[in-house]
């Protein structure tokens, strides 16, 4: 029951600060939001139980987040930014029925017996071997291609973002 | 255990941290004064009690009563937010952090941790990185340009730092196995050795991380007085100036040593001689003088900080990021794959 | 159940600071002078209007960097802490795994993207 | 040294439309304003003149050719200095290109009499700000300037002191600035190239005074500097045309108000060789003298150390400096009766023989300090924080030097050997014994070296004058010869001995630079026009040459490690 | 002549062992362990040393002046010595001296016995530089500056030294420290005190 109404204030809050991220005009305020957003979702993890998931969003995408906010502060040009302040602010109003329409739908899954609580399989792996470990063991071992993979994946992205990151690269185009 | 009993505990619990930062928190800037003030040879605020026992409580009421003055230009929301979100996610680390070992009161097994989780210490990371947004707020917020600059060198610092103090932090894990706080304290018991002798590289680049991150010297560049007069907190005026530092250079250092002692100085366990076993001389105390240990060793880290930050001059920006790129970070790495060698070594 | 502890410390660290805030809200003096809300720049006119402008950082690939680097240590996490489970076989699948990540920072290094990022002809 | 004859005279043949006039005091080479920059440019390249030291203008007030203009230049390898003047009726052609120091005194020129330099590529003031419409420094402008602003006191207000007669306290000033003054001079100095125009200063730590920075930042990187002066400016110059001699020396007091004793020192000895009785003043007065003003760069070297550190980041270094700075302003204050503004030297001699324990407790002192100096280099010297600061930071080449007119220890940590207490020595500086520290590479670091070593080599100037001095009895003079000690002092003050008429230039080995004092006397009381040639002004002027495409945080480390003192810059 | 200076450059061990960092550490610590130097301000003050040059103040009439001097200026200014009272003779050296105008004020009174007497001497010293140079003037020893450094008022009519201010200055100080000698300090434990490591070995002096 606990986890339930965790679920449901993190998934609303959630949902709260996607539309603010929507319908923010300014861009820290939609970094902010976002934040907010991610953190909600880390807070979904937690509630089922996936606590490593949780964790890992929390740093990863805090993080990334951090690195929004340089971008943004360093590269959005302001001065133009408010000069046009004329920001849709209804585009937020206009979304709330729809909003009303998905809470309503999520009621009825709820009364109708579908709930996570109901999935026993995680709370007896985490109970039996902590969160980490199990993630661990899957991913070294049945997983290992797709873990390598990911290792090159990521060199891959990292030369991308020192390619497009690097301001020397671009005096030929 | 009753729900009351949870509560009450969790309770005490809570006033225990709160009491930390707040009353610990007040009473190291004392500490500090005193200590840079006997190192340069002054004996320090003397007038306010005895040797100035009550000067952070002079303080706070000063810092109290003094105007809240909004800079023109400034946004209020985000002015005011970025004090939230630098003191709540600092204070937060205290969560995972365990004093002592687990004790038995009034028929209750109690663990002196308010969150004893899987992944305490990721969660310590987490909450330690959330705290860059507070400072980085409050330099774009004020809209002064020394703020902004301040913001963004801390943001640096926090981009270079958070990916080598994670690394660092790998060597003491993989040695206990476990990602839970408690867990990696009783591990060190357990194989009879503080990690700090097996991962003495890993143990010097997590103090230099600890000092970027909180903003010590020599890795004080968001407020270096000399060129940025204060930083992104130029604009801050009464208890929200005075709360910026509480947190940087008190609740964070206190967190973040206490994070070390977990990891590399055996938390709560007394004096190890390695891989022989552990000399109390606190042993009439039974479980309680591990708490005494846990003081004593952050107690001794603070004053390390201390003493390094009164003695160092500053690094510059870009050397910090540098040195955390190019030194650090390859020698944590390095450090993984020496300790994937002993690790299997150990016993635990 | 184990987060409740957090919740409550969190619902009343919020609480504190915003009592701290308002507290200096309450307590202070309320003087309106001139130029007291000016923002602080040595105390001469500003030469820009406002501070929120495009302000270039030298490290923004670092930041890139640095989430890559996370990402990394996310999968890292996992196998530090049942690296034991694993033998030697997990000790050579991390082994590669750091090893094409250190070609990325190497490949990093070479390309001086470790450094600060300046680009005065761009101008 | 002045230029010696011989050089004269080959100048004289090389460039015949010149004139030559040398005598005692000083060696002049008159020449027409059009054909001024070929004979500075022959000079310096081909008679070794390189080291630019000073120009201005005097302000004759003659119908014709109104202003007459003097530079001051020195050659290093023959050390001989020469002075270049020429006559003008309001402009000059800008000697920039020849050495870039030259821009900045034809700023202050313009700033102060209103000289119009043709090719100047930045013609701004110096010191006052863009709109003001006044110029200083000419003879036609009063002393007290003209009364246009009125500033209520607070105290009238407040207190309601309502005061009488010569104790009033007057309420109209000369014109000053307001924010839109201000805004225009801002936006006047520096055209935005970059992102933002950072306000480094006037009211900043870092900026070792008063001293208003524009810092065109693209990023933490500087991309272009300006320096904006003036906010201590007190027409010391002004002041001088209006004070006898003696009277004076209270505002060198406040020039360089960190090293005072070399000021008043630098000030003495330039009107005692105007006077001619350089000869005739005492040898105790001589090493008095000597000893105090080491003692006073070894206390303002002790500033720079204290302040460098902590700009840097090390503030307990700070404190240990200023440590030992007390015990040098205790024994200041025991012998002069002032810790700040001294004023002690008199011309022809001191104000005050030694008292009782002074020599013990310098000696006292400077055994001690050589082992505290040593503690501090442990901190710092190999630290290697200090280095990645250090090194390589704030770069100056040899033809730096000269090209920007630099001197003192700026001068000495890129290796060129340019101490006046060697080149030219002055009262007890040629009988003692010391050597002087040179750089290499020109950077911070060998700056900080170089002054560091020079505080011991201090150390060793005052050790053998304590010797000399114990040997002195108590009741050898102190001023030159006169029955009446007081008597010499009021003569000079103006009551009797008029000075004859004369120039000179003279100058000290200040711990900023070289201090010299041009002095153009018509006879009588007070001097007619006294160009004071500041090292700091110089020092300073390289800044904005060091400061382009590095960081916001070495603007401090080159700042400090030239060293400026604002009331020095701005006079 | 010539000294160049330069330093070794870091070697491996002292790199890798942070032996730099150590050798500054370690000279810190040690401070620490010493004891402080400094005065308690406002609650402890130092004597100023006896040349000091604070605030004026008049000599007072009391048989001790420079003679034969003070007897010439006395006779050719046609003053009335007073005892107790101030010792000027209205010379207005002082005022000449001064490098800064209208800072004194100085009249003389006559008397009915055709003498003169000071009757007005203002000193304004909110302009003052403390340099000096009017004390060096004084041919009668009667200008002098004393020990009193603590000169902040809060109202302007506070800094304005007239004649009254001016005398009983001078008495306190004729009282309190004339007859000490002429040493470059007075109060020699509290020196040592602060200069602590430094053994200042000065020569004791009795005060007279």
């Amino acid at each position: 029951m606990l986890s339930q109404i965790a679920f449901y204030l993190f998934g609303s809050i959630s949902i709260i600060c996607g539309l603010g991220v929507v319908s923010a005009s300014n861009p820290i305020y939609v970094v902010l939001w976002l934040l907010g957003a991610l953190i909600a979702i880390s807070g979904i993890f937690f509630s089922a139980g996936a606590e490593l998931l949780g964790a890992l969003q929390l740093m990863v995408y805090v993080v990334a987040i951090a690195v929004f906010y340089i971008l943004i502060i360093t590269a959005v040009p302001w001065r133009k930014l408010h000069k046009n302040e004329q920001h849709n602010r209804l585009i937020g109003v206009a979304v709330l029925p729809f909003v009303a329409i998905l809470y309503v739908e999520a009621f009825i899954v709820a009364l109708s017996g579908v709930s996570l609580s109901k999935n026993k399989i995680i709370e007896t792996i985490t109970k039996n071997y902590g969160n980490a470990s199990t993630i661990g063991i899957k991913l070294f071992s049945t997983y290992f291609w797709a873990f390598e993979l990911m290792s090159v994946l990521l060199l891959i992205s990292m030369i991308g973002a020192i390619l497009l990151g690097r301001k020397e690269e671009k005096t030929y185009d | 255990m009753s729900i009351v009993a949870l509560g009450i505990i969790i309770a005490i619990k809570v006033v225990v941290i709160l009491a930390i930062i707040l009353g610990i928190g007040a009473y190291l800037t004392l500490v500090e004064r005193k200590v840079a003030a006997h190192i340069q040879r002054r004996p320090g605020p003397m007038v306010v009690g005895w040797h100035g026992l009550l000067q952070p409580l002079a303080d706070g009421i000063k810092l109290l009563t003094k105007e809240d003055i909004l800079p023109s230009s400034a946004n209020f929301l985000l002015y005011n937010l970025a004090i939230v979100m630098a003191l709540v996610p600092a204070s937060l680390v205290f969560a995972v952090v365990p004093f002592g070992p687990e004790i038995h009161v009034f028929g209750y097994d109690i663990k002196p941790i308010l969150t004893d989780v899987n992944i305490g210490i990721i969660m310590a990371f987490a909450f330690g990185s959330l705290a860059v947004y507070g400072v980085a707020l409050s330099g774009w917020a004020s809209n002064s340009k020394y703020a902004l600059i301040g913001a963004l060198r801390k943001a640096g610092i926090i981009i270079s730092y958070e990916v080598v103090i994670t690394f660092a932090a790998l060597g003491p894990i993989m040695l206990a196995k476990s990602l839970s706080t408690y867990d990696i304290v009783m591990a060190q018991i357990h194989q009879k050795v503080w990690y700090i002798f097996l991962q003495p590289i890993s143990f010097v680049v997590f103090v230099f991380a600890l000092l970027a991150e909180t903003g010590r010297v020599p890795f004080d560049i968001q407020e270096a007085e000399a060129e940025l007069v204060t930083g992104f907190t130029v604009e801050y005026g009464g208890m929200k100036f005075g709360l910026f530092p509480l947190v940087e250079w008190y609740v964070e250092v206190l967190s973040l040593s206490s994070i070390l002692t977990v990891l590399y100085l055996g938390g709560w366990s007394p004096i190890n001689i390695p891989f022989v076993g552990f000399v109390d001389p606190f042993f009439f105390l039974g479980p309680w003088s591990g708490f005494i240990w846990f003081i004593i060793k952050v107690t001794i880290l603070f004053l390390l900080v201390l003493w390094l930050h009164w003695t160092l001059p500053r690094y510059r920006i870009d050397q910090i990021t540098t040195i955390a790129w190019k030194v650090m970070l390859p020698l944590a790495l390095f450090n993984i794959l020496i300790t994937a060698f002993i690790a299997p070594l150990l016993r635990g | 159940m184990a987060y409740i502890g957090l919740l409550s410390l969190l619902a009343v660290m919020l609480g504190l600071s915003v009592i701290l805030i308002s507290l200096n809200w309450l307590l202070g003096p309320k003087k309106k002078e001139p130029y007291k809300t000016y923002p602080y720049e040595c105390g001469v006119p500003l030469y820009d209007d406002t501070a929120q402008t495009t302000f270039h950082q030298g490290y923004y690939i670092l930041g890139l960097l640095l989430l890559l680097f996370d990402i990394e240590v996310a999968y890292l996490f996992p196998w530090a802490v049942v690296y034991n489970f694993l033998g030697v076989f997990g000790f050579i699948e991390v082994f590669l795994f750091l090893v094409i990540l250190t070609l990325g920072l190497v490949y990093a290094w070479k390309k001086e993207a470790l450094d600060w990022q300046f680009d005065l002809e761009s101008l | 040294m002045q230029a010696s004859e011989k050089t004269l005279n080959e100048i004289k043949l090389r460039i015949p439309y010149v004139e030559v006039k040398k005598d005692k005091l000083i060696s002049i080479v008159y020449v027409q304003k059009e054909l001024l920059i070929n004979t500075l440019k022959t000079i310096k390249e081909d008679f070794g003149f390189k080291l630019f030291i000073d120009h201005s203008v005097i302000d004759t007030l003659e119908a014709q050719n109104r202003f007459e203009a003097f530079y001051i230049l020195y050659n290093v390898d023959t050390k001989e200095r020469i002075v270049v003047k020429t006559k003008t009726e309001h402009s000059l052609p800008s000697i920039e290109r020849l050495w870039f120091a030259g821009k900045w005194a034809e700023r202050e020129t313009y700033d102060m009499f209103g000289i119009h330099y043709e090719g100047h590529e930045h013609l701004v003031r110096a010191f006052m700000w863009d709109t003001y419409s006044y110029f200083p420094l000419r003879k036609d402008f009063p002393l007290q300037g003209y009364e246009n602003v009125e500033l209520p006191s607070l105290n009238e207000t407040v207190f309601g002191d309502n005061l009488t007669g010569t104790m009033n306290y007057r309420r109209t000033h000369t014109y000053v600035p307001t924010l839109k003054d201000l805004e225009y001079t801002e936006k006047n100095r520096i055209k935005k190239k970059a992102q933002v125009v950072l306000n480094w200063g006037p009211l900043h730590p870092g900026t070792h005074g008063t001293m208003w920075f524009l810092f065109d930042l693209e990023g933490e990187r500087v991309v272009q500097t300006d320096v904006i002066l003036g906010q201590l400016h007190r027409g010391v110059e002004k002041l001088a045309e209006h004070e006898p001699y003696q009277q004076f020396l209270v505002y060198t007091d406040r020039m360089d108000y960190i090293s005072a004793l070399c000021s008043n020192q630098a000030w003495t000895v330039a009107v005692e060789r105007l006077l001619g009785i350089e000869d005739i003043v005492p040898l105790k007065a001589k090493y008095i003298r000597t000893m105090m003003s080491e003692l006073q760069r070894i206390n303002s070297h002790l500033l720079w150390l204290g302040t460098y550190a902590l700009d840097l980041g090390a503030l307990t270094i700070f404190l240990y400096a200023f440590k030992e700075r007390e015990k040098i302003m205790d024994i200041i204050e025991g012998i002069t009766g002032a810790r700040l503004t001294i004023s002690y030297t008199r011309i022809g001699g001191v104000r005050m023989d030694l008292p009782e324990g002074a020599l013990e407790v310098i000696e006292s002192f400077i055994k001690f300090f050589p082992k505290e100096l040593k503690d501090w280099e442990k901190i710092l010297s190999r630290n290697r924080i200090w280095l990645k600061r250090n090194k390589d930071v704030g770069v100056l080449t040899k033809e730096d030097i000269f090209f920007y007119g630099l001197t003192g220890a700026v001068a000495r940590g890129s290796g060129v050997f340019y101490d006046i207490r060697k080149l030219e020595p002055y009262d007890a500086y040629g009988m003692v014994d010391f050597d002087v520290p040179l750089g290499e590479n020109g950077d911070c670091y060998d700056r900080y070296l170089v002054r560091v070593e020079e505080m011991r080599q201090s150390v060793r100037i005052i050790e053998q004058c304590v010797q000399k001095l114990k040997t002195m009895s108590k009741n050898e003079p102190f001023m030159a010869e006169s029955q009446d000690p007081k008597k010499l002092r009021l003569t000079l003050d103006g009551i009797g001995l008029k000075v004859p008429a004369g120039e000179v230039y003279s100058s000290g080995e200040n711990p900023r630079g070289e201090l010299g004092f041009y002095i153009n006397s018509k006879g009588g009381l007070k001097p007619y026009r006294v160009k004071i040639r500041p090292g700091s002004f110089y020092n300073l002027c390289v800044y904005p040459h060091l400061m382009e495409n590095r960081y916001v945080a070495d603007a401090v480390t080159i700042l400090a490690s030239l060293d400026p003192v604002v009331g020095e810059i701005d006079r | 002549m010539i000294k160049k200076v330069f330093e070794k450059p870091l070697n491996f061990l002292e790199t890798i062992l942070f032996l730099d960092f150590i050798k500054g550490m370690s000279i810190t610590i040690r401070h620490a362990f010493t004891k402080t130097i400094t005065t308690h301000y406002p609650y402890e003050k130092l004597t100023p040393p006896k040349r000091f040059r604070g605030f004026f103040g008049h000599k007072t009439v009391n048989g001790l002046e420079p003679q034969p001097v003070f007897d010439e200026w006395v006779d050719r200014m046609k003053i009335e010595p007073r005892p107790g009272k101030s010792r000027c003779v209205v010379c207005y050296l002082c005022k000449k001296a001064c490098p800064v105008p209208d800072l004194f004020e100085i009249d003389g009174g006559k008397l009915e016995n055709g003498k003169k007497v000071v009757s007005v001497f203002n000193m304004n010293l909110m302009l003052c530089t403390f340099c000096g140079l009017c004390v060096d003037a004084c041919p009668v020893d009667c200008l002098f500056q004393s020990d009193i450094h603590e000169t902040a008022s809060f109202s302007r009519k506070d800094s304005i030294l007239n004649l009254e201010k001016l005398e009983a200055i001078g008495k306190s100080w004729q009282d309190r420290r004339e007859h000490e000698p002429d040493r470059i300090w007075i109060d020699d434990d509290a020196r040592q005190a602060l200069w602590r490591e430094n053994k200042l070995n000065l020569k004791r002096v009795e005060n007279a």
